[in-house]
């Protein structure tokens, strides 16, 4: 174990080298570079032994990464933003291949218009692909679930890949103190990678193929299955890399402050540390709030939200996303389970930081204000001008 | 010799059934494709010189090599004609297929 | 919480200067953030990077509104309105070949850091001379730390000379004390 | 050119059958002979199109050897996956091969083929070209000739059919200095096999164009799939070539062409064409064969 | 106005021929393809005058419709399943650039496992993309909406293009009767393309730009008020073609049999039909059940679910979807509903039709049973399988 | 060639103007000279890529003309929409230009590109080649070089930076039988200009494709861009060509080469390249250089 | 509701059959509903097209189970089990050269519809046929809209001499019955 | 002679004041470009024989006809030196930038 003060990429792209992905797909895109330009460093000097292919896009980068995962290989790729979406078409491929691929998404807006910042519309756009998602907050959870990523995509009973999104610039470019964990440790937590899926030749395969109506609803529902099953084995996840880097993430959620609290902020991503400081000053002013962070938004963690939400008075959804013509989606998937499980208590949504705008501890303040007195379900945070017609 | 062969299927009667992905056993043949043939192929042994056009050419693969010249699997000879149009001693006939 | 803000042109190093500062804070055993502004534009035009340094955690990631210390690698992207910027006790760090300019302002201290950097290696490259000289003003950072730290960031060659202008500029500021 | 694997040699297993294709599909032909040259450790990487749409319906699956359907677009980029996770894992011994359509090579699978062989990635495209997107029911692609009616390019009073020429792949993936590129016809199994046979034991990315006439696309009877192929060549719209070290090698140096009308008008898309569409679609061969002639080594034997 | 036996694909080419678009690019895919050859035909015949572009690739068809449209010129493309989501990336540009482009999509399961057949997953996974999307039912409603979505997408307020979607086979590839509107009732509904968001010899302008931090937020705040303000315009549209050509379907829903029902079923698409026909059994029974179909998704028709389920006792939604790890997309909206405005019903879940498996007479009976005696939430309809494990 | 347009005649006006680019930006003077060229009614399509991204930032709008970003992968094919949405609404006498770099040009929008060629789109496409992905930070493209390094070549102990030739992209475009291609370097504007003129004339699909040095990619100081793009083509590492009727023709017939090593070693990209790396890229030049000779049409001019 | 299955090999025109039937209905001022079943198999296989017709709209699209006609353009499609896909008073129609094979079967209908298309049109296409067969023994279509249908889905040439098979097969039954 | 030029913006105060889509007036300039600027190009009158070297090779256009020769819009020179470079007559000096 050493510490470096490092960039959430540069932390991520440690995790991925002590993962020892054997094939590695990379195309660059703006904030997810740092993360392909480490690697390549890596395989350069040999710390990392793996195949390193410069793709020609990212359709390319998620199409090759999926044909050596159909060889029994672990890969990696990374992208961000138009280049997640140039590969949408891969993303249920690999999916409903039951591909256990690791990539990792550097949180950016979306074009049009153009917008190199942080949000999070990229990654919340395609929620609906099959992934497991993972967004995490800081330099050293980068690196952590890097790891853990591929020990819960990998297990047999999951078989399905993870999307680790860092939040674009906030937390890909910020230089922070990281803990790196030593090669003895992380192959003592992350065994090699085996799979039936996949193609051999002395039991050949056909894979990738049709289903027609007969049998596809079954597939489909295996895959959902999986998702779901998918939350026990990210709990034990945790817990064994608890028990071997004594650093734990509790699963799908992560709370804060929640007993007896009033008014719940929900959060992912790298917004939470703010979020946490504004509830310890509320906390001390006698004010019952706390903070659930998000960690999974597949498997969304109903179970946790109805044990965090069940007393509350309100809870608000704070996102950097929007699906236009509705509200934030993380709201719409927590309002959700709030429907289902006949929660009464106030809903609101805070739609915040698009195309990288800044969070301010005061937009927080005026959040939970707003929590507490009521106001409109949908608010965008820090607009810069009047909403005048 | 190897190929592709019919096996007895059953749909899966429950989820542990299906194979986990998309990955399932390579050649794994379950139905038959006699269905298209309107027209059957027939080796005209005696005039045969087992050039061997036929057995190249046919689409389908079904033309296989015996210990005495050559057999079609009928189960998957869709009865295109092509073999008969290829072989240079007219040695393939096709007739019209009975329903039986 | 200190919060610094570096003003430097691309490729001047204002951010390889906030890294740092920022390993150098995790050998002092604080914690810090370095973190760079990013804009479209390239190579040569004004560009910011930033420090967040405290005894805890830091786990505010928003951007930085009053500063703790200005840095300016270069003169010419100082503009007095900066001064706004300045939290009450705040510093504005200078490299300049003409100290006297801002000689009547008490927030404001200057360095000629391009010659320290000239005269060791022959390049006007401020931002490790302005690390010195952090150092030499505030209690925020030591020396030892940011010379260790910088070995981290540069090539053996590169840092041998560094640690040197380092020295130096920091030196510069003991003496004016 | 001295046949290694011939109709005797070759292996008697058949690794792609049972496929629900047309009876008399030409494309079924061409993957079935490749993979026979192959053989069972060769790895196939199909996409989107007639030949996977027919050969991989679970349960029903038709390679005997490790396959894989690729998305429309990335053939040759899931190739690239194929091979190096194969080499990765330690298989040995084995072809990465892909099997593509004209359409899923030359329109939306042009980006990663190009990436590919930028890469020089060990791996054998076979593109089967049956001049449309076939699958979806006859469109034309960017390999669809010029003059042929598709449902996308009907021919009518206004539109006699596609207004624009055959896309060049063959030479343009040449011009990407490929270490082996070849063109191939199912009408000449002999020579559609030597050269898979020689691609397959180059080191590098390797390209073999094979024209495989669909009767269903093509208007032909399905017994007449081979022999549409030949006369395609005889007169002189395809043409069997090689490139190899910066340098094309013409295989079949036809001494005259056989009638082209007569090719084009035994063809249901081509039935609307006149004599003008036809005197076009025969200056552009003869302005193709002046070129070939020209810069391309020929063979001595003219055939 | 002619009548005419015609499946919804060829009913749709006929709206586009009456709509007039100047450009029109076309790339081939299952179950789309026959509106793309009905339209070359139209082309070649001169009956549509246009300029018919036969693209590479999806991604091209979007971007050179964009293009067409940066011009000011009225464009059409069509796609479905994978090539909706080859063209992701186009998506939120065309709508984060305003163009109000139509596109048709035929609804269609997406691989992995491949499959032709209809399900809803390919346009629900991309409803985040700031496109307006409708479901039509039937083969006439998919000619109306051609002619109605460029009314609303081109309407100055709204600006923003429309996705029309047709499930696969069941309705893009079964024939009907279809009454054809004449041209000049249709030119009568739908003036000329006009909008300063173009580019102009004479008034150039720089388009697609970049936009920071600064104001990012705001061009996003624009373009989801945009698409709820479409609501009205929508609603108007529908109107004025009531007038011109006597059909008429409500605006963003359409209920039936809503009056006093205690328990209702939400559809979408082409499954609509079978479900009414179930309603009005169970009535016929003296069972208070209703049904609401939802024609638009985006914008998502909040106001009429609160009217509609306002005294309900149970809900259920019906969608040939599901995110996995989750539940259905449309479920999460209409649960979002619930939450924020309090309602107190139970909410169902009916995952069906996944991969083209039949929804049968029986199915939907059953679902109006789970709705009465209530059941589990998330429930996968017409499974061939025990779910044993 | 005769100079139609010169500096003395070219206008006046400044069509690109006020970008971010940095300072001695070879692309940047590329879209400035072919906009000059084009006028005020051109239509521009530009990619992400480095001159998008500083000229495109609301509300610093830096082109006078109009003008489009286009995703990353659509230059060609929004073109192709532009070109023909200007038709639909009846704008006359304009030319449609898309101005992308070398990645979003040989790699990603290889697709989009080939298939406008394809149809004959009547567009000017100009690649403006910095032989890396400038914009992020210069990472290897399929138009890197041999022996580059970039931040995903890294050079160390292992490896020597990027390990692939250059793709040969103008001949690639030249494959597709193109109306027209060239190829320039802004270390030689007037034949750029000329290059340019030429093919705004052109009905039809045209290409140039033109060096443009980015002084931080290739690390050299900011003054030096257009002196290191005229090293490039003396020493044998560029050519300015055309491709016209089926024919390339070489404008520039160099007597012999200024030496390679000087070009490489000026520059920081290839500062680490051994003797041995350098004699890989004089005898990939050499071999370069043969086949020109032998199958292009030189002038007689010999420079 | 009339529910109808046509068995036919791709390129046999089932599909185009249950077209011209639903073209016919609508004539008659009855709706309906034609379409066809799809799967990977191509030109040569199997295939099914299926016909709804009722004297009201129709807006149930889901499958069909039990058939009132079952229509086989190919006696090979055949097989006695299908004969369970029928409704009570459902009929089976076959196109073969061989009735004998099915005389003891009340449900089933023959009709040697290739011979009728052979002698017309030279070509074995037994789809036209079958459609006038079934106006023939059945009460939900007219022949003469049939005629009239058949004209929008067929080139004029095509169509003239269509016409005369329906005739021809139309009469085959009146005359038998 | 046209281009783009510098106008006084204002941060829009109300969404009317944002454009429709992302199309915006063509050639608008807010900020300058001399903060790049190390040296200023200076033009030596004397020596300049009008050649129009440095006005083709400026990568930024700022170099412009009068006249009675060449000016320099030190507005958005980026002091890169190229004009320098390419001045077949020196007639070109780099000259330190001061900061006023
Ligand atoms: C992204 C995407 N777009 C479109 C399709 C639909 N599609 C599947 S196969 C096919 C035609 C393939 O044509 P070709 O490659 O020539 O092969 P062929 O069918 O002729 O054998 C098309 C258009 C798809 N699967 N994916
Ligand atoms: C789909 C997609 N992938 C990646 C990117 C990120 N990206 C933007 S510009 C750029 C580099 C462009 O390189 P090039 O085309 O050579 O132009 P240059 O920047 O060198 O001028 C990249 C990788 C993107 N915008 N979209
Ligand atoms: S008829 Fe066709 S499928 Fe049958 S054996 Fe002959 S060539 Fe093969
Ligand atoms: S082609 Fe004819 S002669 Fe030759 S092997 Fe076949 S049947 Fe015999
Ligand atoms: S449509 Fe053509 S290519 Fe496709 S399976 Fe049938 S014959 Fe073969
Ligand atoms: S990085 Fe290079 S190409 Fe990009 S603006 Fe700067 S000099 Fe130009
Ligand atoms: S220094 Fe550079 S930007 Fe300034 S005038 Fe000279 S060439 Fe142009
Ligand atoms: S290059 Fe020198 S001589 Fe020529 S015009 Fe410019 S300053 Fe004058
Ligand atoms: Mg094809
Ligand atoms: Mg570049």
């Amino acid at each position: 174990m050493t510490k470096a003060f490092l960039s959430g990429n540069d932390a991520f792209a440690e995790g991925v080298r002590l993962a020892r992905p054997q094939v590695i797909s990379i195309y660059p895109i703006t904030p997810q570079t740092t993360v392909v330009e480490r690697i390549s460093e890596m395989v350069e000097d040999s710390s990392l032994k793996s195949e390193l292919i410069h793709v020609e896009s990212e359709h390319s980068a998620l199409s090759c990464a999926i044909g050596a995962s159909a060889m029994g290989a672990r890969t990696f790729t990374a992208t961000s933003s138009q280049g997640l979406l140039y590969m949408a078409e891969c993303l249920p491929y690999a999916s409903g291949g039951r591909f256990p691929i690791v990539m990792m998404n550097a949180n950016r807006s979306t074009a049009l218009p153009w917008n190199i910042y942080g949000d999070q519309r990229d990654s919340l756009s395609q929620l609906d692909c099959g992934w497991i998602q993972v967004y995490v907050e800081d330099a050293q959870e980068s690196l952590d679930m890097a790891l853990q990523s591929y020990h819960i995509a990998e297990n047999p009973l999951v078989s399905t890949p993870v999307m680790v999104n860092l939040d674009g610039f906030v937390l890909t470019h910020t230089y922070e103190t990281v803990e790196i964990p030593s090669q003895t440790d992380a192959d003592r937590f992350l065994p090699p990678f085996q799979t039936e899926n996949k193609m051999s030749l002395d039991n050949p395969k056909n894979l990738a193929f049709s289903v027609g109506p007969d049998n596809n609803m079954e597939f489909k529902y295996l895959q959902h299955k999986a998702i779901l099953g998918s939350k026990r084995i990210i709990e034990e996840t945790d817990a064994k890399f608890a028990e071997i880097f004594g650093r734990s993430y509790g699963g799908l959620t992560q709370g804060y402050r929640l007993d007896d609290a009033d008014y719940i902020l929900i959060t992912l991503g790298s917004i939470t540390g703010l979020c946490r400081e504004v509830v310890d000053e509320l906390r001390e002013r006698g004010e019952k709030v706390g903070l659930l962070k998000l960690r999974f938004l597949r498997p969304f963690p109903s179970d946790d939200l109805v044990a965090a939400l069940g007393s509350a008075k309100a809870v608000g959804v704070l996102e950097k996303d929007i699906s236009f013509g509705y509200e934030g989606t993380v709201y719409t998937n927590v309002n959700s389970v709030i429907a289902k499980n006949g929660l009464r208590l106030e809903t609101y949504n805070f739609i915040a930081g698009l195309g990288g705008r800044d969070i301010s501890r005061e937009n927080i303040t005026a959040i939970f204000r707003h929590l507490q007195t009521g106001g409109q379900h949908v608010n965008f945070i820090g607009l810069g001008v009047t909403i005048d017609d | 010799m190897s190929k592709p062969y019919l096996r007895h299927y059953q749909k899966p009667q429950k989820l542990s059934d299906y194979p986990l992905g998309t990955a399932s056993e390579a050649g794994y043949l379950v139905t038959k494709n006699c269905g298209w043939r309107n027209e059957r192929p027939i080796i005209v042994t005696s005039e045969c010189i087992n050039c061997l056009q036929c057995y190249l050419y046919c689409p389908d693969g079904v033309i296989f090599k015996t210990a005495d010249g050559l057999d079609i699997d009928y189960d998957f000879c869709k009865g295109c004609g092509i073999c008969e149009k290829v072989c240079p001693k007219q040695a393939i006939k096709m007739e019209v297929e009975t329903n039986d | 919480m200190i919060e610094i803000r570096w003003h430097g042109r691309g490729g001047q190093g204002a951010f390889t200067a906030a890294k740092i500062l920022g390993a150098a804070s995790l050998i002092d055993n604080k914690f810090s953030l370095a973190f760079p502004s990013f804009g479209p534009e390239r190579r040569g035009a004004p560009i910011q990077a930033f420090n967040k340094i405290d005894t805890q955690a830091i786990i505010n990631r928003s951007e930085i509104k009053a500063c703790n210390y200005l840095i300016f690698l270069d003169d010419s992207l100082f503009s007095f309105d900066y001064l706004n910027d300045l939290k009450d006790d705040g510093i504005a760090l200078i490299n300049t070949a003409t100290p006297e300019k801002f000689r009547d302002f008490s927030q404001i201290q200057t360095i000629d850091a391009n010659l320290i950097a000239l005269n060791i290696i022959k390049k006007p490259l401020s931002n490790t001379a302005m690390l010195g000289a952090l150092a030499s003003i505030s209690d925020d950072v030591s020396l030892s730390s940011l010379q260790q730290a910088s070995n981290q960031y540069l090539s053996a060659t590169h840092a041998a000379k560094n640690q040197l202008i380092l020295q130096e500029s920091y030196d510069h500021f003991k003496e004016v004390y | 050119m001295t046949n290694q694997i011939t109709a005797k040699t070759i292996t008697d297993s058949e690794i792609f059958y049972g496929h629900k294709a047309c009876a008399g599909c030409g494309g079924s032909l061409a993957v079935r002979i490749a993979l026979k040259v192959l053989g069972e450790r060769a790895i196939s990487v199909l996409p989107a199109g007639c030949m996977s749409a027919v050969g991989f319906n679970y349960p029903h699956l038709c390679f005997s050897n490790n396959s894989i359907i690729s998305t429309f677009a990335g053939t040759a980029s899931m190739l690239t996956g194929v091979e190096a996770g194969a080499r990765a894992v330690g298989i040995k011994n084995f072809k990465a091969v892909g099997l593509a359509g004209d359409g899923g090579t030359a329109d939306i699978g042009i980006q990663a083929l190009s990436g590919a062989i930028d890469r020089n990635d060990d791996i054998l495209y076979i593109c089967y070209d049956n001049e449309a997107y076939m699958n979806t029911g006859i469109q034309k692609s960017g390999l669809t000739p010029f003059g042929a009616k598709t449902t996308t390019t009907p021919s009518g009073e206004n539109i006699h059919g596609n207004l624009r020429p055959k896309k060049n792949l063959f030479e343009i993936v040449a011009a990407h200095n490929i270490s082996y590129a070849a063109t191939a016809s199912i009408g000449n199994l002999p020579d559609f096999i030597n050269k898979i046979e020689k691609a397959s034991k180059i080191k590098g990315t390797t390209y073999i164009h094979v024209v495989a006439p669909c009767p269903i696309g093509w208007g032909i009877p399905v017994n007449e799939t081979i022999e549409i192929a030949r006369k395609m060549i005889d007169c002189g719209l395809w043409y069997l070539a090689e490139y190899e070290n910066g340098q094309f090698t013409l295989n079949k140096n036809p001494r005259d062409f056989s009638s082209i009308k007569d090719y084009l008008l035994s063809q249901g898309r081509f039935k609307h064409l006149d004599d003008a569409d036809i005197e076009i679609l025969a200056a552009q061969r003869d302005a193709k064969w002046a070129a070939i002639q020209k810069n391309w080594n020929t063979t001595k034997e003219e055939l």
